[in-house]
């Protein structure tokens, strides 16, 4: 049993998907529909364990071994992918019914939880997998979901949302599809290992040599960058994030951007490698000034933002940037802190949506005006909210501090202080965006006219603060974050080339 | 109990104590009731460990790692042992001052108020005993954010605003200047424990030493260098107690305390010396010392008044670190004792008069002094203190401070800190004056002295004062060791 | 020099695209959409890919245009004049296009037997098919086989679309004019 | 650079249909006609990859028996096409059920109407 851990991780929920549409009754679907992701985070778990024993493992389905079978290959990092992945599914699980119950007929429930577990399926293949084109038939499963999901708003914003989403996403896919063409053309493979020993070396640094291979690279990139919402490609992202339901968004902050962003890595570290990306191309030269833009006009333009879900959207482009910028800074340490920042943005950013989700369910708005009062009449929803906020500034303590702490380190250790003071600057931005909306939560007093709220209830909380309380928990210890990252980001560092 | 518990209760009560206020939120007696028994207990665990550090014992309490190389962890020296001091000391007469004054405002959300206070308190703890430096700065953020609610306590558009310029300006120099400066450290030195004699000496050249330093000086916001010290006057809107806490407590001194820890032990005042680094970091608090004095003199409004002299007084503390020798870094860290003690008196008699006579500006206090007396006396026993007169504490800090400018020949530093102390003369006295000698405006007032709870405190604090002159001896050789005697 | 047949269906396609584009009767427009996929299928069948080519004139050619013939009964048939200036699709157009040109320089030209695509793994399918697996079209045993599990996810996306599509349309709930 | 036009000219005709398709997504405001758009740079995505698949002088990838030495196309390609029609499809069924609800919310499938009726909702 314990050998098949590896294809049990992504077709357990790949079947519960259907089983949902077979099953159709409303408790059964919603007893599978936790129990899926729990029993994913379980194998997760296991693997991630297993990786850290005996280091990667390589599965070949159906028997068939690689390059003419598909191979799935868990080390470190997707391992650690995995986790944060169906950890998030798991933890989100409570809030799709009591969300979804207002804007959907109950009778679609089923199908609702057969998407959603197809998305999570489709999020944890891209992961698992050790081969380009099974890759892109997950992504397409992941992105189909998501297209789905999003159009399930409920104001009809959602719909358009949803749909600029689906097409700029399919560009993106079709764009990835087109890299992995040109990349086969010239070696003859799809999978990652034997692509990564058949990608024709650069000449020397500074000749990109083959002008196939650039191109394919360029369009890997371009692709897997318009999914994680790099800036200036992030346009479809504010829209999706604020008109989905919030459960929707949660989960799709949390898990979607991070899958692209692992993908990403995998493609720049594993495939083409450090030397021919950072040495040859040169792409931190263009990668580093996106990602600091991004961390600053995401910031600033989350300020000016009147609605709670826009503002932790935008937020995410500029937390994105932090991310792509462990990529540029070309270094184990700069990697490490974006690793760490994928995990700790997935726990604070899907945090702060579950609790925009339960402001969502008793304010019935998502404008930041409406939270008038909400720091005295949901105490806790409205602490968990600051938690995460104050996570997202990096104050020391939580988990954001953690990443920031990495990402400085690596600036400095090249001797880029004035990326380092960027960095630590655009945090100030995050202030200002959190403060804005901690001062109507506390300050501000509720219209006497509107309607009277309370607290959610337990179920809601309960998730909620699991999130929130891991960042402050992995803001304090970081073995199993920075550590893992650390580890990590040395495999992607080393690996295959 | 041992050292390693009397850290851990020190830092867990107020903690505990906050959780208690939270829960008798229903009941306000009960409630101030868990505050002063947490304050008591506090001071209980903090003082019992003031045998250990004055026999020359560094008692600590490592708790987990961070991140590699950076644990949670707390050692006590004497500085830190003198900042927790003074903070849990000062937070019992603070809190029946506060109970008196709240309660004599009919101020709303005390139970917030009291909580965080609490929670200040801790953190302040955590900065006096932290063992590194980025225990120290977990705490000195946390510091900030609790405080926070109590500067923006009436919730009005004037309160929020200083609430956004006490957050603004206090996470942005902490964030931008001095966690760069701490990552930077950690990337030149490989760790950031405080070692005596410092961890960046021999391995950070001179440059460095001294862009090191400013973002230091100048990132520890708390510390309200110019031009950073804007936030003070402005979180003048929140309730006196509150400002208590920042001018005397725990804010501004952690600010000051952090600066000269760091002096101290991340550079050692060797480097400090060899490197340049010093000397512009004294130009630089000189320049605030006198500036801020000069401020002061013209100030009308009484506690904004007073929030120009804590920045003074500031400086001088970061001057005496910033002289790098000996006898300057003990007048300036004698002088976070003394101050506090001052300054805490002060802003008791300022909020006296406001609940009392509703009396805030210095033009309104003719003649005060004959109807209240006490306050007043105990006003002018602390303006001494400030200023540097005998019978009172600060004249020990400030002659420590003249002799460690003249031990390095540093004239020009000798004739800063006799004209601020002039300065001082200048924007104290004459409330004193006002209040003892001018005649008292011709319709008669039907006020007394302050209420019973606020007198206590501030008469027993000004006593204090007089007490840190008279017996200047304990905390002098609690101290001795940092400067090497 | 053979009778150039794909380069005039290449003449074909392109005319094809290019009248797509400016067509304002969108029900036309769907129609030679259609034509477009049949006559690609047949492109195909030229290439030898007699699989992808039965399978575009199925589903793409067939499927796809009743798709959009459906959705245009009930939207609308005709699109709207035009005014903005489109200069910045015409960029992103232009530089992808040239980007791909230049990518191509470097690739083994059209047909050539020697291209590395043809020299690794691909032998081991033709040569492992007729032993492993016993089909004669090496395309279904690749499919049902070696990569059976992309199938498994092609048959997912396929039923994703499929529940996706029915959530969407079938959702019965009403749309809040405004966010609050 | 003869050689290269007469040995790539293929590729190129093929990025030139695929730009068409994207500039119709990228370019048009009717929505159902950036679907058409998508639906043209798909398929000239998968003529992309059955143009590498191609052996000059081989059959189709279906062997006969008995014979070794036919030169067959490559069949991989084909596999992998025939998964990506079928994505394409089902992008463009959800897409279209997507325009279809717009139309019944807003009215229109215009993207500057969408965007006006949005603007003015406020």
């Amino acid at each position: 049993m314990s050998e098949h851990l590896p294809i049990l991780q992504v077709v357990v929920p790949l079947l519960a998907g259907p089983l949902c549409l077979l099953l159709r009754h409303r408790l059964l679907v919603r007893g599978l529909a936790t129990a899926v992701p729990l029993a994913c985070l379980t194998i997760a778990g296991l693997l991630l364990h297993r990786v850290q024993q005996v280091g990667a493992i390589s599965y070949h389905i159906g028997g068939w071994a690689p390059p003419l079978g598909i191979e799935y290959r868990i080390d470190l990092a997707n391992a650690y992918v995995m986790v944060i992945v169906s950890a998030i599914a798991a933890v989100v699980m409570p809030f799709l019914p009591g969300h979804m119950g207002s804007a959907m007929v109950r009778r679609r429930e089923h199908l609702f939880y057969a998407i959603f577990l197809l998305a999570l399926a489709g999020l944890l293949g891209i992961s698992a997998t050790g081969d380009m084109f099974n890759a892109f038939v997950f992504l397409e499963i992941a992105s189909l979901a998501s297209y789905s999901l999003v159009a399930l708003g409920r104001h009809r914003r959602a719909l358009v949302a949803a749909y600029s989403y689906l097409i700029i996403g399919t560009i993106g896919g079709t764009f990835f599809l087109l890299g992995i063409g040109l990349m086969y053309q010239m070696t003859g493979t799809l999978n990652m290992v034997d692509l990564a020993h058949r990608l024709p070396e650069p000449m020397s640094p500074g000749t990109p040599g083959s002008r196939t291979v650039l191109v394919a690279f360029a369009f890997l990139a371009v692709g897997l960058s318009i999914k994680l919402a790099v800036f200036p490609l992030h346009q479809w992202l504010p829209r999706a994030y604020a008109h989905a339901p919030s459960a929707v968004s949660a989960f799709l902050a949390a898990t979607s951007t991070k899958v692209s962003y692992y993908l990403l890595v995998r493609v720049v570290f594993s495939l083409f490698g450090a030397a021919y990306v950072f040495d040859a191309l040169k792409l931190d030269r263009l990668l580093l000034p996106l990602s600091i833009v991004a961390m600053f006009a995401g910031s600033t333009a989350a300020i000016f933002q009147t609605d709670l879900k826009r503002l932790l959207a935008y937020s995410s482009v500029a937390q994105i940037g932090y991310m792509t910028l462990g990529v540029s800074l070309a270094s184990v340490t700069g990697l490490t802190g974006g690793l760490v920042h994928l995990f700790n943005h997935a726990l604070m950013k899907g945090g702060l949506f579950l609790a925009a989700a339960c402001y969502g369910m008793r304010l019935r708005s998502s404008r930041i005006a409406d939270l008038a009062g909400a720091g005295r009449l949901m105490p806790w929803t409205t602490a968990a909210f600051v938690t995460g906020g104050l996570a997202l500034i990096g104050v020391p303590g939580t988990a954001g501090f953690v990443s920031k702490w990495y990402l400085v380190l690596a600036a400095l250790e090249q001797g880029r202080w004035l990326v380092a003071v960027l960095v630590v600057a655009s945090s100030l931005l995050a202030v200002a965006y959190v403060w804005r909306v901690v001062e109507v939560a506390y300050f501000a007093d509720r219209d006497a006219g509107a309607h009277p709220i309370k607290e959610v209830p337990p179920l809601l909380l309960v998730p909620t603060w699991i999130l929130i309380g891991a960042t402050v928990y992995f803001g304090l210890r970081t073995e199993l974050t920075a550590g893992v990252a650390e580890a990590a980001a040395g495999v992607l560092w080393e690996s295959l080339r | 109990m041992s050292p390693e518990q009397a850290i851990a209760a020190a830092l867990l009560v107020p903690l505990l104590g906050a959780a208690g206020v939270l829960l008798c939120r229903r009941r306000p007696n009960v409630r101030e009731a868990v505050t002063v028994l947490a304050t008591l207990l506090t001071f209980g665990a903090v003082a019992s460990l003031v045998p250990a550090v004055t026999a020359g014992g560094r008692p600590g309490l490592e708790l987990f790692e961070v991140l590699p190389g950076l644990p949670l962890a707390f050692a006590v020296e004497p500085l830190g042992m003198l900042f927790a001091l003074v903070a849990s000391g000062l937070w019992i007469l603070t809190s029946i001052y506060a109970i008196g004054y709240m309660r004599s405002h009919h101020e709303g959300h005390q139970t917030r108020f009291y909580a965080c206070f609490a929670v200040a308190i801790a953190a302040a703890l955590g900065i006096a005993f932290a063992a590194n430096l980025f225990t120290l700065f977990l705490f000195y953020e946390l510091l900030t954010l609790t405080t926070y609610p109590l500067v923006t306590h009436h919730g009005d558009e004037r309160a929020r605003r200083a609430g956004r310029l006490y957050l603004g300006l206090l996470m942005a120099t902490s964030i931008v200047l001095l966690l760069t400066a701490i990552i930077w450290t950690y990337a030149v030195a490989g760790t950031l424990d405080f070692r005596p004699g410092g961890i960046l000496a021999g391995r950070a050249d001179a440059p460095l030493a001294i862009v090191l330093l400013l973002l230091f000086a100048f990132g520890t916001g708390k510390a309200a260098l110019m031009p950073f010290h804007r936030w003070l006057p402005a979180a003048m809107v929140a309730p006196t107690p509150v400002s208590a806490l920042l001018h005397a407590v725990a804010v501004v001194k952690a600010g000051v305390f952090t600066v000269t820890k760091i002096v101290l032990y991340v550079f050692g005042l060797d480097l400090l010396r060899t490197s340049g680094g010093g000397e512009i970091l004294a130009w630089v608090a000189a320049a605030t010392l006198l500036l801020a004095a000069a401020v002061a003199t013209v100030q009308d409004n009484l506690k904004r008044r007073l929030a120009y002299s804590t920045i003074s007084q500031l400086a001088y503390v970061v001057l005496g670190a910033a002289l790098a020798n000996g006898t300057a870094a003990l007048g300036g860290s004698l002088h976070v004792a003394m101050h506090a003690m001052a300054k805490i008196t002060l802003f008791f008699c300022a909020g006296a008069i406001a609940v009392t006579a509703h009396k805030t500006e210095v033009s309104q206090l003719d003649g005060i002094g004959r109807r209240m007396p006490i306050t007043c006396g105990a006003f002018f026993l602390a303006s001494l203190s400030i200023i540097g007169l005998p019978p009172a504490g600060g004249t020990w800090s400030k002659w420590f401070l003249v002799l460690g400018a003249a031990d390095g020949e540093r004239w020009a530093m000798v004739a800063v800190l006799l004209a601020g102390s002039l300065l001082a003369i200048g924007y104290l006295m004459p409330v004193v004056v006002r209040a003892f000698f001018y005649p008292p405006p011709a319709a008669g007032e039907g006020h007394g002295e302050a209420p019973l709870l606020c007198l206590l405190p501030l008469t027993l604090t000004a006593l204090g004062c007089v007490g840190q002159f008279v017996f200047a001896e304990p905390l002098y050789r609690l101290l001795a060791p940092i400067a090497g005697m | 020099m053979p009778f150039p047949v794909d380069a005039i269906l290449f003449v074909f396609l392109l005319t094809m695209a290019v009248v797509i584009a400016r067509r304002q009767e969108l029900f036309s427009a769907a129609m030679l959409t259609g034509l477009f996929s049949l006559l690609s299928a047949g492109l195909f069948t030229l290439m030898d890919a007699l699989d992808v080519a039965f399978t575009e004139a199925a589903v793409g050619a067939g499927f796809s245009t009743i798709l959009l013939l459906g959705a245009l009964t009930r939207t609308t048939g005709l699109e709207y004049q035009q005014r903005r200036p489109r200069t910045r699709p015409l960029m992103i157009v232009f530089s992808t296009g040239a980007a791909l040109i230049y990518g191509t320089l470097d690739m083994p030209h059209f047909g050539d037997p020697a291209a590395a695509i043809h020299h690794h793994v691909t032998p081991d399918y033709l040569a492992r098919t007729p032993v492993e697996i016993d089909v004669p079209n090496v395309v279904t045993a690749v499919l049902a086989s070696y990569r059976g599990y992309d199938t498994l996810g092609e048959t997912m996306v396929i039923f994703v679309g499929g529940v996706g599509v029915l959530l969407v349309l079938t959702g019965r709930w009403r749309w809040r004019r405004r966010v609050r | 650079m003869s050689a290269s036009i007469l040995g790539l000219w293929n590729y190129w005709a093929v990025i030139v249909l695929m730009m068409t398709g994207l500039y119709i997504v990228t370019a048009r405001d009717n929505l159902v006609k950036k679907v058409m758009g998508l639906n043209i740079f798909q398929v000239s995505v998968i003529m992309f990859y059955v143009s590498m698949a191609k052996v000059r002088g081989g059959t189709a990838p279906i062997l006969v028996e008995g014979e070794e030495t036919v030169l067959y196309s490559n069949p991989l390609p084909h596999v992998l096409m025939l998964t990506a029609i079928v994505v394409g499809v089902a992008t463009t069924a959800l897409a279209l059920a997507l325009v279809v609800r717009i139309q019944e919310a807003y009215g229109t499938v215009e993207e500057d109407e969408l965007v006006r009726i949005d603007d003015d909702d406020g």
